[in-house]
């Protein structure tokens, strides 16, 4: 079958284009040797790798200190890197993963588990199946040092209100993929008011439109995974609903 | 002025989508009709949008970055935006300057970032509506060409659909008066394109745009429009078909005037004004189905150099924006057509454009590239009056869709037909005479002024 | 069982759109495959128009009836019209009767009236999520297969997306973990469609319906989704390509059991199972940007035999509701292709659909026909089993990317791509080993049961 | 250039295989020749010949006569081989051209205006210029007996309201063929509602949808001119807009 001459107008690969317009490498985040090599496996989303380092590190290291000094940091890297558009979403999610194996070393190291920041729940919305996004979410604010209560997919709109009411969580996610389930988050945003949880309720999924979110009181319309945890930190560090939306739509 | 008396094209086999014998280059370096067909999308805004200039400009922000994005995201290496005006925007001047300078920041962020070349057409609203106001002469008219102005100084392609003659159009067409319809369109419309026109083209030289073209929509659109698909019964398909024939007379001035093309994309008379004046043309056809149906979407695109939308209003759906989604829908549509003419089998593929809808209406039949051409000889043979050629193209229109075997009528249609065509062959040899007659048997519609038209 | 192990078309060059070796026939009389493409129609309902029957009827009632008067308002000779279930349809098998038997009525009268050929196709939606259900022993299994057994007594045509292995594949797939996905795709999804598939075709047989297809949307259209355009960062567009080719694994059990095709439209994997089968296949593309964006949006339509748009949801726009306004689009782009049959240059227009996205793309490369019968060849060679077959593809798939210069790779896919060929290289040789292998790595994978999938 | 072999399976042209499904021919009005010859020149819908079928008829018969038994069921003629489908839009406008030219003759001759059914107002809505919809509505309803009342096109929605507050009409309609324009309807029926006006208001036009128009008081929707007499009808012998609206929509 015929072929056009290379290079002819009828499309552009854009992607060649833009392609290492911006590339950098993870930046050192230790000057000791066993604190990087955490660091460094957690960069490239190697979990055994970790876990051997981590082992390692806790020789001559306190379980506190390689979590502050090489496994957060590392994960930082990792998120730097994903905002710059150098890692895709799988390199972040294996380094969230290799970082929670981490931590839970330490953690038995140190008998105790460590501090989260605090508690997120998230589900995906009744009638709605579709939970990759949730998926995506919860690896993203567990690598942001958030306790993730993760709901799962189809969850009763009572359900959600409970689990609210149980564990006061500074933030509420929902995802929904489908114009015909979507409707249940207006309905919880309500039952919270009623409830008198004024938590901020972060709406993501396909279906989702910010004019939609941002019609019913708590909504604050999320477009992008990657913005669940900058948006759990803004709760943390004490901004409503309100501010949330102020900040983050429109 | 001296009316148009030759053909650009030899015949109709050397016209060819995405080729344009006076190919047109915009500021930002987009050549159009030069070997590639381009995608034009024209996204429109939600009601309660034009509420505040702020809204709107939210508006035409998301719309144009949507598409914008959506060609980057699929490897659309060109496109031309084009936004048609609403009231507002032409109504106040200020709104439309403000909405296309920021559709060129976008624009140029685009190509900046990506490399995407791209167009922005501004498209102002005619509000001069012949019933309503002395159309050369009103508040509404310089409103017009203040609006013009404003957006000149961003836009790359500047464009309006005129409409002179509209009052006495939606008088007739109603009643089946085609000789109204001859009247309204070859000389009424006429004349007043030949009127605006030099004014658009002088602003436009001044501002370094360019003078697109355009569109006999308000008629031939609205004939073809009411005549529907297979199930219509409120007008007749073949009074649509002369109509189209007859805006020949009508959109051909803006040329005649300086305008450069690329001509308007619902001027479903363009094959033929392409024919007679080898610019480029901005057509439509079945990617403009979200603005309206019609029974020629194939055959629309066998001599395009743009291929447009039409308009669509900016709503989610299930793959993005609309703006998105039939920038998607128009990008591969092109990218087709652009491999067709890469592999040499622009031929086969315009054919099969061709064929598709050469029998399916009489619209189809007349805007067949073989027959718009036939169509424009009969105009630029006929060049002594605006009336002269507008009546020849509807004579030749008839002519040809009763000539061709495979062309099936209905009877009434074919009762239609003939109809037409004895009345139109009563009608007075000379220009003046025909005049005459009209202003007098219309000097009772509603709003009919005829100093408005120089008269 | 024993696996396909020959191809139905000895060379891709036989393939083409509108013709499949084994056509189907529908009780309404249409052919499908019989030598022209018919536009497929998916409306979907409005959010609150699925609170009561009533309401749900009334939805498709419109969005249906627009599609059929559109068809006889442009002149399209024949359609498909699907129904794609929503939850209430399936979970309440009712629901889906009543509405399949009003869109049959409604056939008939347009049938009846203007001679209309059609067809219904209904896809009961699979409500047994992995991680959720038992999928084989469950309250919504049974669910779903009274809603096949409701829909079948008015169904033309019935279909699934089946969602076996989708615990394991979403799991991996934000992982980058080929090895997971091939297990999910080709070991866990064809198990679960050799257990589902005959008792579908089972009960089409009962009322005299046709078992169309099913389709790996729910693991390789996810790839496809997530990797997006180009400026996509979710995923690498080599990991989607090379899902896509184990797609196949999985959707040709279907056909293995009895399936005949019209495969499903959303199964970007139907060239290949059309290579195979010799069946009739729907697919989609540009006009499905409604419903998601793509980067194949010509070259599916190659070789397909029924043309879709996915899914639109039902809503006004300027030129009617998205319903009529889409089967126009269609319609006209299945109209094009079969004058380009009629015309004879079919294998012209064919080249001009597959060099459009020839290189755009992974995804168009290993979907143009050449690719699509290579990958197929290399499943029906190594039908030993269908962890076998699968990982061929995918290594077909991998190998056939990095044989051609004119396709080009950013340095990330380029690492991608040879670090899942590495992978997969280093897989078992026999089924057993490589179950074993990830029984034991994914054991923990929430929800997932292999006794589900006879494990 | 290639051409398809006929027939072949591009398209399909139903309007010739429906045509003449439903052939008929206007019926007899009439057995006064004078009176049949008026009521032919409406079917034709020759306006000149009208007038003189008139005139000729006014030597033997009374004006009004005339009226009730040749021009008003001639006309009812013509309504109905539209509803066959066997009449387009332009017959009809020409017989209602023609019939409204007898009407005035006659009306000369009594010296006095016949009694028309009753007023209906139409206008196109405020910032829409597209009128043509609402040209054939008058048509139609003239045609139909009634006193039609037309504000013109782009009319500001004080004017409307004060109009309907000044006639007192049966009915009142407005054409919107633009989205951005059609926001002026629930604003009128609001301030008629105010007024307390309960008008029915008959809105159609390309941008409206059924949902639309029956989303605010007062509001029914159509669909085509061609309903608009028969609405008026309907209001006329006293449904009020709930019962127009149950009848004409949903
Ligand atoms: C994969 C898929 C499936 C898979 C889902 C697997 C799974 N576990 O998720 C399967 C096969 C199971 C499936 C089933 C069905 N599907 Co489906 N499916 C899709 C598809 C192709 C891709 C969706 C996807 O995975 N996207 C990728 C993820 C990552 O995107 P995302 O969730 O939107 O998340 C992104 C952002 O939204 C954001 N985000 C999401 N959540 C949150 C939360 C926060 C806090 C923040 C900040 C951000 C955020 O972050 C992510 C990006 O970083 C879409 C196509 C489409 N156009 O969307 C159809 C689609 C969603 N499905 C559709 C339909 C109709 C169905 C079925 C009914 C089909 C049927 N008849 O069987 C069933 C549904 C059954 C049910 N009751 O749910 C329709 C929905 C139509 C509608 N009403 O809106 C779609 C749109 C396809 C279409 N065009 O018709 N589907
Ligand atoms: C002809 C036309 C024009 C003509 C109008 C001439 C005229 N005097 O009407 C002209 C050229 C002037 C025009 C101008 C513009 N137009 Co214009 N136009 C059209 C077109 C092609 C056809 C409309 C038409 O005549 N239809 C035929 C009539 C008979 O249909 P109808 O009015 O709907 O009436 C039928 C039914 O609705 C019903 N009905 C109507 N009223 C009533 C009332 C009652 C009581 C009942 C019972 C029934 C009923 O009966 C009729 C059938 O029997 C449409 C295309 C489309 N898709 O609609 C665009 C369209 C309406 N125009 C459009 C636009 C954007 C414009 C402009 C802004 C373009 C510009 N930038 O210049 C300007 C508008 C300026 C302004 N402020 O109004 C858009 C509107 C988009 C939107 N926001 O909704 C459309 C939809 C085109 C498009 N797809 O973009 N236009």
């Amino acid at each position: 079958m015929k072929k056009p001459p290379h290079n002819s107008p009828i499309f552009t690969r854009y992607d060649l284009n833009v392609e290492d317009r911006h590339h950098q490498g993870a930046r050192k985040v230790s000057s000791d040797l066993l604190l990087q090599r955490v660091a460094d496996s957690l960069v490239t989303g190697d979990e055994d790798e970790t876990c051997m380092a981590v082992s390692q590190a806790l020789n001559a290291h306190k379980p506190l200190e390689i979590i502050n000094e090489s496994l957060i940091p590392g994960m930082q890297e990792v998120g730097r890197l994903w905002d710059l558009g150098n890692y895709f979403l799988p390199q972040v999610i294996l380094s969230s993963d290799a970082m929670i194996a981490g931590i839970t070393l330490c953690e038995e190291e140190m008998g105790h588990s460590m501090e989260r920041k605090a508690k997120v729940v998230t589900h995906t919305a009744e009638g709605d199946i579709h939970d990759i996004g949730m998926q995506i979410v919860n690896a993203l604010l567990r690598a942001g040092g958030f306790d993730v209560i993760s709901l799962g997919a189809d969850v009763p709109i009572e359900e959600v209100v409970d689990a609210c009411r149980i564990h006061r969580p500074v933030m509420l996610t929902g995802t929904a993929l489908m114009t015909t389930t979507m409707t249940a988050f207006p309905r919880i945003a309500m039952r919270l008011k009623e409830s008198g949880l004024d938590i901020p309720f972060v709406c993501g999924g396909g279906a989702l439109s910010e004019e939609f979110v941002t019609s019913f009181e708590l909504g604050i319309w999320g477009s992008d995974a990657a913005q669940a945890a900058s948006m759990a930190e803004d709760a943390l560090s004490g901004l409503d609903w309100r501010q949330l939306r102020a900040k983050w739509n429109g | 002025m001296k009316l148009t008396d030759s053909m650009a094209y030899s015949n109709p086999q050397e016209m060819m989508f995405g080729f344009a014998q006076k190919p047109v280059t915009t500021r930002r370096g987009l050549v159009i009709g030069g070997g590639s067909v381009i995608a034009e999308i024209v996204p429109h805004p939600r009601p309660g949008s034009e509420k505040t200039l702020h809204t709107l400009l939210r508006e035409f922000e998301r719309a144009n970055g949507d598409a914008l994005e959506r060609c980057v995201d699929i490897g659309t290496p060109n496109l031309v935006l084009e936004n048609e005006h609403v009231f507002q925007m032409t109504d106040d001047a200020h709104w439309g300057r403000e909405i296309a300078a920021l559709s060129i920041r976008q624009l140029d962020e685009f190509a900046e970032q990506y490399g995407l070349k791209a167009a922005y057409r501004a498209t102002i609203a005619d509000l001069r509506k012949p019933d309503m106001v002395n159309i050369r002469d009103s508040e509404r008219t310089s409103k017009v060409l203040e609006a013009f102005d404003a957006c000149a100084e961003y836009a790359d392609i500047l464009s309006i659909e005129s409409i002179g003659g509209k009052e006495i159009f939606d008088h007739c067409i109603i009643r089946n008066d085609i000789t109204g319809m001859l009247f309204a369109q070859g000389v009424l419309g006429s004349r007043d394109m030949a009127w605006l026109w030099p004014q658009i083209v002088e602003i436009a030289d001044k501002h370094g745009s360019i003078a697109g073209g355009d569109t006999d929509c308000s008629q031939a659109n609205t004939a073809m429009f009411m005549a529907g698909g297979f199930t219509g019964k409120a007008l007749s398909h073949s009074l649509a078909a002369l109509s189209r024939a007859m805006a020949v007379g009508n959109s051909l001035v803006a040329y005649e005037c300086g305008a450069s093309g690329p001509g308007k994309d619902c001027a479903y008379e363009n094959p033929i004004i392409k024919a007679i004046t080898g610019l480029p043309m901005s057509m439509e056809g079945k990617s403009c189905a979200c603005a309206h149906s019609s029974l020629c979407g194939n055959v629309m695109a066998a001599v395009c150099d743009l291929w447009s939308n039409e308009a669509v209003e900016y709503h989610r759906m299930f793959g993005g924006s609309t703006s998105a989604v039939f920038s998607e829908i128009l990008s591969y549509d092109v990218a087709s057509m652009n491999t067709a003419i890469q592999l040499g089998y622009q031929r086969e593929y315009q054919a099969c454009m061709v064929a598709s809808d050469r029998y399916r209406s009489l619209q189809g039949f007349i805007l067949s590239p073989d027959n718009a051409w036939a169509i424009g000889k009969a105009v630029v043979d006929n060049n002594q009056s605006y009336y002269a050629r507008t009546l020849a193209a509807a004579l030749t229109c008839g002519e040809l869709m009763l000539a061709d075997p495979q062309l099936y009528f209905t009877s009434y249609e074919k009762e239609s037909l003939a109809g037409y065509m004895t009345e139109l062959e009563k009608l007075p040899q000379e220009e003046e005479d025909f005049i005459d007659l009209c202003l007098h048997k219309y000097a009772q519609v509603k709003g009919f002024l005829p100093q408005a038209y120089g008269l």
